[in-house]
């Protein structure tokens, strides 16, 4: 079974990617301010350069299949939940 | 409400995912918006019971690390009526999609909304009947294709919203899955809510609804959500006009019935009740 | 036509990938032969979203049983289908695998024809491959003999939207071509 | 024990459930059933239990079995066309092993029919109402005591083969009075795991309601034994449905309640059920007074169909009688019984009144052997 | 002839409906049928007909009954769960002796079971599951062919004697591509009385909708001759339910429908039908070519059931055998016409897959006679 | 309208009287009502046809001199829907009580003011299970005693107009037994109306309601509604307190279903429609 | 079978009563405002002095078994026509 | 005290008299005195509008039969209850009939007892007749010696509300007393 999640790091953030849940329906993909998701040739998400991410957790907002999880310092809360999505 | 992107795993039934809904479904949305009010709720999860109906969204309690209840088409209300008032200390959610509320289970809807009961109904409107196949739903708006309405449906759709306020629901909400930071509020805030409560989810099926009234992917379904809808509170009647109002409807204290029941029930304890 | 009488076929690919209409069809190519054909598929959210299959059984003579036993052929689009009904076969049946679901597979498939039906339909369509499935009839009419290619061609022409029956005419030919090819080689 | 009372077949059977450890009713009126509610809503507020008037026998029974869930030994009761309707549910109760109690007290019919008149016409509805497969347990009752004592049973079966159990009485029965006394019965409870860890809701009798700390999955779907749907794979539910309908057989014994009545050395069998039984046993009483060696049969327990029971009773005499209040129903599982080791008659009326001994006793007295039923 | 044509089970039974004349559908979305009323509502309007979806099975079939009293040959289509809902207005249907045509694609059961797996789990269902007694024609069909005459004979049945009439299919026939040829079949109407003056809508076969001159009473009370109700009069309605099934047993010839297949001297007699009568067949084939001498009964009526002819076959064969896709339905009514006369093995399997060929074969081969069914 | 006290005997299938109701059920004098809006509509009797549901006021239908179907509990609107669209030249007026249309019929309800046919319902609102002996209603105000109820209702009732409103029904009226001369005015303006119509009809169960609840014979009970009521366009906010209002609260012309379903089925006629 | 109506005159107007479909409510002795009409021993309405009625019709109006028909000349309309019983 | 066992009594009259209730107090009446007792009654719009029937069945032994054939005994206090129940009686059986009804029937009933039962019942009650019923039990008690007058006082204890039970009490007195004046003449 296909079920653990990759972790992509960037300092004492990360973010976890189960690829196994993915049924490439790019909601990521469209939302991710880095442009850093894409789907790879089976047509399952991947992160192209976790270097560019900025964890803002729209890409797990989105996402209807728990794919996406974020790890962050505490100190980002503030800026993450102005995040994006309202009316 | 948890932060964006939380890892919320510890309220699903990791080992019954990947779920079984198609790829870019707005359920999956709903069911992450479900999760993030969990984790705001902070309830414990052996005291909660997800009951379903059938179709799409009335898979959703398999997804949840709580008691989960699947029961027949239309009737989940039905069965969260029964387990609510055998066990008041249990916190149920009921998941129904438009088919289910208000379609074949439209009565056991007008009902709960009447009786009052301290049950939260969260109703995933995605304008069709997702599972069998991409048939039309009664709240999807008159002219839109399906498979039983070939050449565009002549029928006037329900408003749920209305509907529930007629039937004299105590919390009545509109959201939809465009909007990942107030859906999981009002299902928070109708869990909170000391009597029956209403949300309505307005949430994308690209693979049927989507397609057969080329409404484009995933993504694009969820900037038609937002497009049409606009919140009730913040914007001016002009704004509204063409658009399907989101917000809270109607937030009132009234008496719940399982309180009542239990006053009743101690009020009778004196006559003895001959048997 | 067909090699054995009765002749039994499985396609299977996931969700979207349009096996259920391959396997129309064929059906109707068949048809159109003057073979007596039955089709059946999955149904439901598996088919959706999991690993969809389609059969078709081909015979001269009335069909009793509807469902195939053991087939012979199959064509695999999707990894998962792979794994679901892509190991059932005849002794000396046809297997065709697409190269990409060769590829995600730990061992290969022992005596599969691995083709790259996905990819021809992308060249062809310039970024989808919903033509999959008619590239994979095309390779499995050259390999099999089991239809005409008339029959297909025909069954095709009254099956498809007329505004993609170009593409699709194409995907068949491509598919035709690289059937065709390991056909040669095999010969040869 | 306690004191006569003259009470109602409806009243009776409020009272059994009562007696039973019933704490939740969730029914609609419907006639001649509505007593049986009436009761419950004065009898179960002071004993903390829940009573409920839901929207429709459909949403009575979707409660009942969500109540049962949350741990509640739950009952409904309707007459035909309610329990026509309570079918898909009666599928879900028995997919789901639910214990619960259904009561359908039956009227003249098809449809709306004759609302107070009394019939035995949902006798085979019972057992074959809902759609699919399933193991059912169905009792019937034919006095005012019976109806008390059968109810208890109907609960204590319900609890211990965790299936939803049916009681058929009808619209005379429910209706009439009689002078009992009500027994003390033993009451069964459902069997509970030691620990909630690892419980398999579908492995086997034992249950754990909601909120008792094992988070449950139950489905309508064919399912595992842990709950978790398999809707495409009815390898497991085959073996379920067997292991219940197994079960069943191998318990046929206790299960099967029934009641001879100068059975031993008769040659006319009678075979009746519910209130038929009464007229019976009064013809075979006025048949054995002219010199005719009849006896009689009283099944209490329809389904599972006593088959060897039968069979064994068949292969000993001239004839059996199947007087129903129906155009002929029992008489199909009789007749597969018995195989031809006897003649098989079946007395039918279904224009809303009952058998007279002298009726039943007239046609046992005839000879000749009548149509086989069903045609 | 028309041309061959590669289509669906539930495509055929749709073509077959307009065959007949269906000018009016009801439905409700249900897996495996959904295609039956997606089909209705492409070729309704185009041809002046009624397509209409609604809230749910139960409302569906009151509109179709309420459409067949305004003159519409009317039908609606669903599976288990919906035609669980169904059961109270398949009553109503028969009491007020509605034409309509009721199709049941069987999926997996019970409950919401497997909706797209095959079964026969609704065989019992469509005869016995409304409450009380009624006349009952149920069809089934085995290929895409036979369901479109089924459904021309299923409408046919329904308006010559003014029943509603259940067609039977399962998930496999009604999604299921056949190459077919569509025949023109024959179409009955229902038949209307010379003049409105005196009409008496329950004397006889003769109908008239509302709106034709004579104001006709439709209840389902039990009622007299003139429609007007007799709630508590039960003469009438047994006169009038024993009339319609007398009738149906005296045109048992024309109702029954069966082939057989090299049964004249077949020692072995396979009794099947629908999905499970083409695997039969092919185990036929195979037997006989192991010399062993099998045949096949295949019935299309499944109700009335044909006592007298499984009867005279039985009294000439070794054993029968009775494969189907449930737990032991019909074979209950197949031991009861029997009635010893050869041993019955039922064959059963409720997992949603067929059996196979083979597998008939090697039970028919066993000489060892199994357990009679239904324990 | 007629004269107050006309021989209303033509419209009634005389031979079936005297009803079946009770002394003093204000079922009569709705059926009375209907027979003078039937003499003010001067329609063609032959092209009615009177629909009933199961309880006291399904029998309606019986006594009308045009086509009458007596129905199953709570699905008459489902018939009366495939008879008008089978037939939609016919008039056809549904008779149900309270438990029939808002009890078990509920979801045919909505749905028909949802879909706007052209047909008139007719909601007996007494209150109660007439028929099998006095239970509670959905429409019973909390506190009222019945079989089921015999500590006092804890549920709150519905209100039938708002519903009505909330399910989309384009005319929605309530009335009285007591107006003798407003119900029969308020019955044929809903015949009269081109869609769904609506009229809710309170009426007594002095058998019942009425001695359950102390509430006296019919005479007092009809003086009872009087009071407990009063018109929503004559008088002023504070006469309302505490009272139900009646009259039309909602009159509009919406696209009709039969004549959209007829268009529809005009539009499509050049497809052929292979078969 | 008692179904006739029966006739009570007063010049040129008629009183209709169908004493076969009474039932005894008392709705109509309720209301009329003559006094004239009351139960008798078989508790069925009877009419006690035809002279007195004044052909308002709130008997037939009131009575929910169509037990009572009112017959009168064509000048009389105007005033019936407001009569009592609306709010 | 049953002078045929069983012994079968059939009640009847219009719906609202009382009629359903008068037989279940003489089945407890029959309870008390130590019989087995079986009572049916007739339900429904028949029973609350038209003619209500209440049956009871007294034994010494068990009760097989529930319904009653030929009845020992009718009392029926409305025409209609009369037309519809009161024709059929056994031979030499007890026919109860209130003058009312007596009054209103073409020909006098064969061999009835004609009682002023309503009006007995108008008379103590001071306007209603709710009590004819009782008053017809004591009636029946007297004439037919079937239950004891104690079993009867007690079950109306039992089973009447306590505020009416006076007025019943001497509804059932005022019956013992018109019962036994038939029964003395025809005795003297």
């Amino acid at each position: 079974m296909r079920s653990a999640f990759e972790r992509y790091e960037q300092g004492s953030a990360a973010l976890l990617v189960n690829r196994a849940w993915c049924k490439g329906c790019t909601l990521c993909v469209d939302v991710c301010p880095s442009r850093i998701l894409a789907l790879d040739a089976a047509q399952l998400v991947h992160v192209s350069d976790i270097g560019k991410c900025i964890f803002c957790g729209l890409c797990a907002a989105r996402c209807p299949d728990f794919v996406f999880v974020v790890e962050r310092p505490k100190r980002r809360n503030a800026r993450v939940r102005a995040g994006a999505g309202s009316n | 409400m948890p932060r964006v992107g939380e890892d919320l795993r510890k309220y699903l039934r990791v080992e019954m995912l990947p779920n079984v809904w198609c790829p870019g479904c707005g359920h999956g949305n709903v069911a992450r918006g479900i999760a993030a009010a969990l984790d705001d709720l902070q309830l414990p999860l052996e005291q909660l019971v997800m009951v379903g109906g059938i179709g799409c969204s009335g898979r959703t309690p398999f997804y949840f690390n709580a008691s989960a209840m699947h029961t027949t088409h239309g009737r989940a209300l039905a069965f969260a009526t029964g387990i609510k008032l055998a066990k008041p200390e249990l916190t149920i959610i009921v998941t129904m999609g438009d088919g289910d509320a208000a379609a074949i289970g439209g009565n056991h809807f007008i009902h709960a909304c009447r009786r009052n009961i301290d049950l939260t109904a969260i109703v995933y409107n995605n304008s069709t009947y997702g599972m069998t196949g991409g048939q039309h739903a009664p709240t999807a708006p008159r002219g839109t294709r399906s498979s039983t309405t070939p050449r565009g449906s002549i029928e006037p759709p329900f408003d749920m919203v209305e509907l529930a306020l007629g039937a004299g629901a105590t919390y009545v909400a509109r959201t939809t899955t465009f909007d990942f930071e107030e859906l999981p509020r009002r299902i928070a805030e109708a869990v909170r809510h000391p009597g029956f409560a209403v949300v309505e989810v307005l949430t994308q099926c690209p693979t049927f609804y989507g397609r057969m009234n080329g409404l484009g992917d995933a993504a694009a379904m969820l900037d038609y959500e937002r497009d049409q809808t606009a919140s009730c509170e913040r914007i001016t009647k002009e704004d509204l006009v063409g658009k399907l109002p989101l917000g809270v409807f109607r937030q009132a204290e009234c008496p719940e019935y399982v309180r009542e029941y239990a006053a009743l029930c101690a009020a009778s304890r004196g006559e003895g009740g001959q048997a | 036509m067909i090699p054995h009488d009765p002749f039994q076929v499985r396609l299977s690919g996931s969700g979207g990938q349009g096996v259920i209409l391959a396997g129309v069809l064929l059906a109707e190519a068949g048809m159109h032969d003057g073979l007596q054909v039955v089709h059946t598929q999955s149904y439901g959210p598996a088919a959706r979203l999991g690993a969809a299959k389609s059969e078709v059984v081909l015979s001269r003579h009335e069909i009793a049983f509807p469902e195939i036993g053991l087939p012979d052929a199959v064509v695999c689009l999707s990894r998962d289908a792979y794994v679901k009904y892509g190991s059932q076969l005849a002794r000396d049946g046809l297997r065709i695998v697409d190269e990409q679901v060769a590829s995600e597979l730990p061992v290969a498939p022992d005596g599969a024809i691995v083709l790259p039906i996905i990819r021809t339909a992308r060249e062809l369509e310039a970024g989808g491959a919903i033509t999959a499935n008619v590239v994979a009839l095309g390779a499995f009419v050259a390999l099999s003999g089991a239809v005409s290619e008339d029959g297909l061609r025909r069954a095709l022409r009254e099956r498809v939207k007329p505004e993609t029956f170009d593409v699709n005419q194409r995907a068949f030919d491509a598919g035709l071509r690289l059937g065709a090819a390991i056909a040669a080689a095999k010969a040869g | 024990m306690r004191p006569m009372r003259l009470i109602q077949g409806n009243e009776a059977c409020a009272l059994g459930a009562i007696r039973a450890g019933c704490s939740f009713y969730a029914g609609y009126p419907i006639t001649p059933a509505s007593e049986i509610m009436e009761w419950m809503a004065r009898l179960l507020p002071p004993r903390g239990g829940v009573f409920l008037q839901m929207e429709d026998e459909i949403a009575a029974l979707g409660a009942v079995i969500g109540a049962s869930w949350a741990g509640a030994k739950a009952m409904t009761a309707t007459s035909g066309p309610g329990f026509s309707l309570m079918q898909e549910h009666i599928g879900y109760a028995a997919m789901t092993e639910t214990p619960c109690v259904i009561v359908d007290s039956q009227r003249g019919g098809p449809s709306t029919g004759m609302p107070t008149l009394p019939s035995q016409g949902d006798v085979m509805q019972a057992r074959w109402g809902t759609h699919g497969d399933r193991p059912a347990i169905v009792l019937t009752a034919s006095s005012v005591r019976d109806t008390y004592e059968v109810t208890v049973a109907a609960f204590n079966l319900s609890e211990t083969y965790r299936l939803p159990v049916v009681l058929l009485l009808d619209a005379i029965l429910s209706h009439m009075r009689e002078n009992v006394e009500l027994p003390e019965l033993e009451v069964v409870d459902r069997a509970r795991p030691d620990a909630p860890e690892g419980f398999q809701p579908f492995a086997g009798q034992e249950f754990l309601p909601f909120g008792a700390g094992a988070n449950v999955v139950v489905t309508g779907l064919a399912h595992a034994e842990s709950g978790r749907p398999r809707s495409s794979d009815g390898v497991n539910l085959e073996r379920m449905l067997r292991r219940s309908l197994d079960r069943l057989a191998a318990d046929a014994e206790l299960i099967s309640r029934y009641r001879t009545y100068r059975a031993e050395d008769a040659r006319h069998l009678i075979l009746a059920y519910g209130i038929t039984a009464r007229a019976a046993r009064a013809a075979v009483d006025r048949l054995r007074s002219d010199g005719i060696r009849a006896g009689l049969l009283e099944l209490q327990t329809l389904w599972p169909f006593p088959e060897r029971l039968v069979a064994e009773l068949a292969s000993r005499v001239e004839q059996l009688i199947v007087p129903e209040l129906n155009l002929g129903q029992l008489v199909w599982p009789v007749r597969a019984a018995v195989a031809g080791a006897a003649p098989v008659r079946a007395l039918n009326r279904a224009d809303g009144r009952l058998f007279s001994p002298p009726e039943i006793a007239a046609a046992v007295a005839e000879q000749e052997v009548a149509h086989a039923a069903g045609r």
